[in-house]
């Protein structure tokens, strides 16, 4: 789509675009973060001329906790707690980074059974975000049906959650060392209910929104990630694999018990909001068949926990790591410093949105329709809370 | 992996390499150099992915570490460099040229630090604070736990007891120290 | 554009004729999982108080608050968590690293108010909706422990090695085995005031744990001068309240403290101890006794600069330490170890010295300027049965004198120990010794009043006499004892029923129709001790005050009615070192203030 | 309002450029100057709403429990339990709750859990920006107390120091059924005519206006903005 740029601003030596708000040319408009177009509490600055946008900005902080801080004062068991809330949709990722950083650290080995649950776990996350994303994308086009249905499917699997964890939203079952239950009784065969409705679902879906035109019309073609950007932007994940590279931390870096598992990721080129779309379905359908794998596998007897140290006065040897994990928006990594001490030196949480939410879709915003804005930001799936931590 | 360093070692003053995972290692190099070390790496040995960039505030050495963590998909390998900087002046060349987003790093570096990188685009443009006018909160002499207790009225009426003192106070009531 | 794709999202109407999937009352119809994290629920008669879960809380949400009720007793802080959920996160981690188990959470989740202020309440003593829910969170089955719930096991001679001779058989930690007993702590205190001494327990454990010896060794001196003894026989009244202790072993306290005093070798005491320069205040202090809490009393005294001396009527100093404990448990060289240090700090110990008749007591009045006594209890009580009277019956305390001074004890083939306490135990495991090197096989009983399982010894002390192959026969009151053509027979019993009666006063209860007789050529008394205090003389005596039953009264300095004259130790608070150090560092500070006083 | 002629006059080093005095040229070639934080805002004070007819008022609190709409408006973690709610597992549709995209349709700001100091402006402005009478549902520790970020230096501690709090939701986060409890709770509280939250916010505006000036410091707007 080459737009036409007699209107747009000139341009400075930088590339950057010259705006004169003064001139009467430019609408300069926000766009959150007290906004049903954005996705969390996050906001945009747009300069507008006409309905496309010629800057954008954006603003992040609104969610700014300090976690990175916090952490600093707080027994590495402590921080456990505290370091789900960094990207609340996807809670669990958090969880296992920061505990393989630990165990990273120590050497701590972790019994088979507390692999296997915590694969489970990470996979019932991405499960459950991805039927939030997926019919979600169509309900920025206010085709809502898909995300109604979704939304509930979501909550059965939320279901599950709490009945294998305790909890709803932050779950708080990878603890540093293993896990903390085990398998209900039952759990597998209300599971594969839930699977089966979301297979059903997924059939469902196809028509609903793949075929449908309007759909079609809004994203095919719309929010453009050039395969150049890929490497400028540190773009990851399904956003990565949609320009045609295959990135996947599960494959690539196999950590818990993925390289027992068969999956293979999609791989796409068009790289359109539609496509990451497709990417994200089957990325759906496979966690649904690794969720049956790993149930079959799951061994029945086993400890779910390492000896650790008193976890009161738990020292964690000097030294530096880095961790990740697929999320479902890509690689979710952990940076942790060590000096030796009870409490943690430093550690950096870098999620995918990051450079999503942040330099990516400031570019990719530029030339945009102001309809369509919701519709990027929502196919690069931005979570405000890890931008900001 | 090691014949990377083979050849860096010679060009770039590179010590302290530890291996801390199978394909994750961490190395120190000087500040003047890190720049430099970090454009060999993403044009020649093929780390082109950027990963993440932070400091860490070493306050007992008056100094800070910049941790810049890149990723070479292909090799699937890590490199983590470290590189220290003097606390009072804190300022480091920007890298914001090599990749867009190290802008955004740096950018919150200089709130949540105080790092300066002199020609980082908006660098000095509020990140995530707004209207913030105490030391950037990052650094260890920042006391948060202070900051909030003096400016967002915990609620009062709260008090705890040691169960020692209190158990001594309760069973012998007439002893003193 | 196809077709296609404009009719088939018309696919949706398929759902018109299906139910809806709307939970028709969420209010009442969804309760939380089996083990959702609800609410906090405590049971508060299992609750000690003990704070753990406010220190593992990241979010400060739990306070402890004293509760109308409960009292505060030995091993119970009487203190109870109080939770804001202006606060909590619901993490669980206060349930899983609670040490008695009362804490759990229920599946309730339902709770608004308009009041911000309502939301802190103490679980389990507020009533709430959900105290009888059966659901919730509870502490993971299976291995999963956030502190080691299982005792380092110290190191010890086999009971083969050791049956025969006197030498110590509890080998001590090794660094890591220290650190990793000292890494189970949780760091509640509840063990320090239950600690007659309140010795700083966390703190010492916590400096081993930091590999700082020397830290360790200055805490234990803050309020133990004798931490080498203390870390070898102490009753560790400690470990019975550890709260670690509800769910799992006790800490090892007393080895802890023994590994520390251990591992500081003794020249470099004074430098760490920062005790080289005392300046002397040219005040006078006699002590009588050198047993603990005499110690006790002149090293605190002699670290703010008097001058003590120590009158002591045996030939060696320790008092019961050295000659009512044996060999085997506590070395004699440690006792030196302990003692040799606070001589060092330039107190004077004059040894063969019998107070009322080498020196009297007003002459100690006149030349001092205050007296310590802490005589301790040497005479050995009798059981006053028919036969007891005999010679070849005897108190335990004087033989266990007689071991310790070298001298050569009767030993029969035949022994019946009467005493369920430790210093039975020490003289039955000290006459099995004797035995086995004399006739080359143990046959020696001890039987007790009480049944095994109020039994005073220690556990330990118990399990180890057995192994030695000594036979502990408990519940037995003895009635009389055999004698035949001069020589002893043997003991006749009667089974106990109870030793106390409804307000635990001492009245036992016997059932006269189960008898026993043991049968034994010698027979040892060991059911207490009574304390001499003849030398005091009959004007002091008079302004001593007495109680009821005999027992001299003190007031919380051990200050007797005579103001110059302190008591403590075993005769005020019975037979237990770490009483006597506690007695005696309380006695220096009350001379202390007394000496000031009087200008 | 005097005050806001201090924040023009004084040189603030976090106005934003936008509100910056400055000549600005019309359509018609003609220049003027602007004020925008005078120009742009109404600076009333609000005023107590003194409700003259019982009868009247009981009959409006009534319908105003029984339709109450939500500020689309999720300011922290809490939010991420409100699209199941509005969705039909829960479907709190059939309860009169629904959501709202602009502060001028809603009566109901739910404070989904912490506000970051930089929210807390938003949330102020919104708030304002709200129709009397206008309810507050705060919902999670971080609201009561601060939660798990009390020692944040980012995160407020209690919520009715800023705006008044009808109804507070214990959890964190809650869940659905417990947000549609204080749904409950709050139309339990209107319909008793104690809900007055608006009323309170103009009886003790200075106190109020006085605890958000003490933590956000850039104040670039007018104390009183609707």
């Amino acid at each position: 789509m080459q737009a036409d740029r007699s209107k747009y601003p000139e341009l400075d030596k930088n590339g950057n675009p010259i705006v004169d708000l003064s001139s009467q040319k430019y609408t300069k408009i926000w766009q959150g973060p007290n906004h049903p177009g954005v996705t969390g509490n996050m906001s945009l600055e747009l300069t507008l001329s006409g309905d496309e946008i010629v800057e954008a900005k954006t603003h992040v902080g609104y969610l700014h906790r300090g976690f990175e801080k916090l952490m600093e004062r707080r027994l590495y068991i402590q921080c456990f707690p505290t370091c789900i809330r960094m990207c609340v949709p996807e809670a669990d990722s958090n969880e296992y980074v920061l505990a393989a950083s630990i165990e990273n650290l120590t050497d701590i080995e972790i019994p088979e059974k507390a692999l296997w649950l915590r694969t489970l776990v990470l996979e019932m996350a991405r499960l459950q975000v991805l039927l939030r994303t997926v019919p979600g994308q169509a309900s920025t086009l206010s085709l809502g049906l898909g995300g109604q249905w979704g939304m509930y499917l979501r909550d059965l699997i939320l279901d599950r959650f709490e009945e294998l964890t305790g909890g709803r939203i932050y779950h708080m079952f990878i603890i540093p060392g293993g896990v903390r239950g085990h398998l209900p009784d039952g759990f597998k065969e209300r599971m594969e209910e839930n699977l089966k409705g979301i297979e059903e679902f997924v059939g469902k879906i196809e028509n609903l929104i793949f075929n449908n035109s309007i759909f079609k019309k809004r994203t095919v073609g719309v929010g453009v990630i050039d395969p150049s950007w890929v490497s400028k932007y540190g773009i990851v994940g399904p956003n990565a694999r949609a320009a045609g590279f295959n990135r996947d931390v599960r494959k690539d870096y196999p950590y818990l018990k993925y390289k027992e598992l068969d999956f293979e990721p999609l791989v796409a080129t068009d790289s359109d909001i539609y496509t990451r779309n497709v990417i994200r379905k089957h990325d759906l359908i496979t966690t649904v068949d690794l969720i049956r794998q790993i149930l079959a596998k799951i061994p029945e007897k086993g400890d779910i926990r390492a000896t650790t140290p008193n976890v009161l006065h738990w020292e964690i040897p000097k030294g530096e790591t880095y961790q990740r994990s697929e999320s479902s928006r890509g690689e979710y990594g952990m940076y942790m410093v060590s000096d030796g001490s009870k409490y943690p030196r430093r550690i950096n949480l870098r999620g995918p949105s990051y450079t999503h939410a942040v330099s990516l879709l400031e570019k990719m915003l530029i030339n945009a329709n102001i309809a369509d804005v919701h519709s990027i930001m929502v196919s690069l799936q931005t979570c405000p809370p890890e931008i900001e931590r | 992996m090691d014949n990377i360093f083979d050849d860096i070692q010679k060009r770039f003053e590179i010590t302290d390499i530890v291996k801390q995972d199978k394909n994750l290692n961490f190395l120190t190099c000087k500040k003047e150099l890190t720049v430099s070390l970090i454009t060999h790496l993403k044009n020649i040995e093929g780390f082109s992915h950027f990963v993440l960039l932070t400091a860490v505030d070493w306050i007992e050495d008056e100094k800070f570490q910049l941790t810049y963590i890149l990723n070479n998909p292909d090799k699937r390998i890590d490199i983590g460099i470290r590189t220290y900087i003097d606390r009072g002046t804190a300022t480091m060349d920007t890298a914001h040229h090599l990749w867009e987003h190290v802008a955004t790093y740096q950018r919150e570096l200089k709130e949540m630090f105080g790092i300066d990188f002199p020609g980082s685009p908006r660098v000095d443009e509020q990140f995530i604070l707004e209207g913030w006018d105490d030391i950037p909160p990052y650094r260890r002499d920042f006391d948060t736990l202070k900051y909030a207790e003096e400016t967002f009225f915990p609620r009062e009426g709260r008090k705890s007891n040691d169960p020692a003192e209190y158990m001594k106070k309760k069973l012998y009531p007439d002893e003193e120290k | 554009m196809s077709l296609k794709n404009i009719l088939t999202p018309f696919i949706a109407w398929g759902n018109i004729t299906k139910d809806p999937v709307t939970v028709k009352d969420p209010l009442n119809e969804r309760p939380g999982a089996e083990r959702y994290r609800g609410f906090h629920k405590n049971d508060i008669e299992t609750c000690i108080g003990c704070g753990t879960c406010e220190d593992i809380c990241e979010n400060q949400a739990i306070d402890l608050v004293p509760v109308d009720g409960i009292e505060t007793k030995d091993g119970d802080s009487g203190l109870r968590p109080m939770v804001d959920y202006g606060r909590c996160c619901w993490c669980a981690l206060c349930v899983d690293i609670c040490t008695t188990g009362s804490l759990t959470l229920s599946n309730e989740y339902t709770w608004v108010s308009e009041d911000a202020d309502d939301f802190r309440f103490i679980p389990g003593v507020d009533k709430k909706s959900w105290d009888d829910n059966e659901k919730g969170w509870k502490k993971p089955e299976g291995n999963y422990e956030f502190y080691g719930t299982k005792r380092v096991h110290m190191p010890e001679l086999h009971a083969e090695d050791r049956d025969k001779s006197f030498i110590e058989f509890v080998t001590g930690y090794s660094k890591q085995q220290a650190e990793e007993e000292a890494d189970r702590c949780v760091e509640c205190g509840i063990c320090v005031a239950t600690c007659p001494a309140h010795m700083g327990i966390p703190e010492y454990i916590s400096a081993i744990r930091n590999n700082d010896l020397e830290e360790g060794l200055r805490i234990l001196y803050d309020t133990n001068p004798l931490p080498e003894i203390c870390g070898r026989i102490c009753t560790h009244k400690c470990e019975e309240v550890c709260s670690v202790g509800h769910n799992g072993d006790p800490l090892s306290i007393r080895w802890l403290k023994r590994y520390i005093a251990d591992q500081n070798p003794s020249e470099k005491y004074k430098e760490i101890l920062n005790s080289e320069n005392v300046e002397n205040n040219g005040k006078k202090v006699a002590i009588i006794g050198s047993g603990p809490s005499g110690l006790s009393a002149a090293y605190y005294l002699s670290l703010i600069g008097y001058e003590c001396t120590i009158y002591e009527k045996l030939p060696e100093a320790g008092g019961m330490m050295r000659y009512g404990i044996p060999e085997y448990r506590l070395p004699y060289d440690q006792i030196d170890k302990d003692i040799d240090y606070i001589l060092s700090l330039g107190v004077k110990i004059e040894y063969n010295v019998n107070i009322g008749t080498d020196i009297t007591l007003d002459k100690l009045k006149t030349d001092y300027d205050a007296v310590f006594a802490g005589t301790g209890l040497h005479l050995g009580r009798s059981t006053r049965i028919p036969g007891s009277d005999h010679k070849d019956v005897f108190f335990a305390t004087d033989l266990l004198r007689e071991i310790s001074l070298g001298k050569e004890i009767q030993v029969s083939e035949k022994i019946i120990v009467i005493g369920g306490g430790n210093v039975a135990m020490d003289i039955t495991r000290s006459l099995a010794r004797l035995q086995n090197n004399k006739f080359g096989k143990v046959d020696t009983t001890a039987t007790s009043l009480e049944s095994e399982d109020i039994m005073p010894a220690d556990r330990e002390e118990v399990v180890e006499a057995r192994e030695e192959k000594a036979i502990i026969d408990p519940g037995w009151g003895p009635t009389s004892i055999e004698i035949e053509n001069d020589k002893v027979k043997g003991l006749h019993v009667q089974k106990c029923l109870s030793v106390f009666d409804e307000s635990g006063r001492f009245s036992p209860k016997f059932d006269e129709k189960n008898t026993k007789f043991f049968e034994a050529d010698m027979i040892v008394e060991s059911i207490g001790q009574g304390m001499d205090i003849e030398y005091i003389s009959k004007e002091t005596r008079d302004q001593i005050k007495f109680d009821q039953r005999g027992r001299i009264q003190v007031n919380e300095y051990f200050q007797t009615g005579a103001k110059w004259l302190f008591i403590g130790g075993d005769i005020i608070q019975g037979p237990d070192v770490i009483h006597g150090i506690a007695n005696g560092h309380k006695a220096a500070i009350g001379i202390d203030k007394f000496i000031n006083q009087n200008g | 309002m005097s005050d806001n002629n201090n924040s023009n006059n004084k040189e603030d080093k976090f106005l934003a450029k936008e509100n910056e005095k400055r000549t600005v040229t019309g359509p018609d070639g003609v220049k003027f100057e602007i004020d925008p934080l005078n120009d742009y805002f109404c600076d009333q004070k609000p005023e107590v709403r003194d409700p003259k007819n019982k009868v009247v008022e009981k009959f409006l609190n009534w319908a105003r429990a029984e339709s109450l709409w939500v500020l689309g408006f999720g300011t922290g973690c809490g939010s991420i339990e409100i699209p199941p709610l509005m969705t039909p597992r829960f479907d709190a549709f059939r309860f009169g709750v629904q959501m709202r995209p602009t502060p001028r349709q809603s009566s109901v700001i739910i404070i989904s859990g912490y506000l970051a100091v930089k929210t807390l402006k938003r949330v102020i402005r919104t708030y304002e920006q709200m129709q009397s009478p206008r309810y507050v549902l705060a919902l999670g520790s971080c609201t009561i107390n601060g939660g798990m970020y009390y020692d944040s230096y980012n995160t407020i501690n209690r919520v009715d120091y800023y705006i008044p709090v009808d109804v507070y939701v214990a959890g964190c986060m809650p869940r659905p059924e417990a947000l549609l409890a204080g749904f409950n709770k709050l139309k339990e509280r209107i319909k008793a005519g104690r809900a007055e939250g608006a009323n309170e916010y103009a009886e003790k505006f200075d106190w109020y206006k006085a605890n958000q000036k003490k933590i956000i410091k850039d104040w670039n707007m007018p104390d009183y903005n609707w």
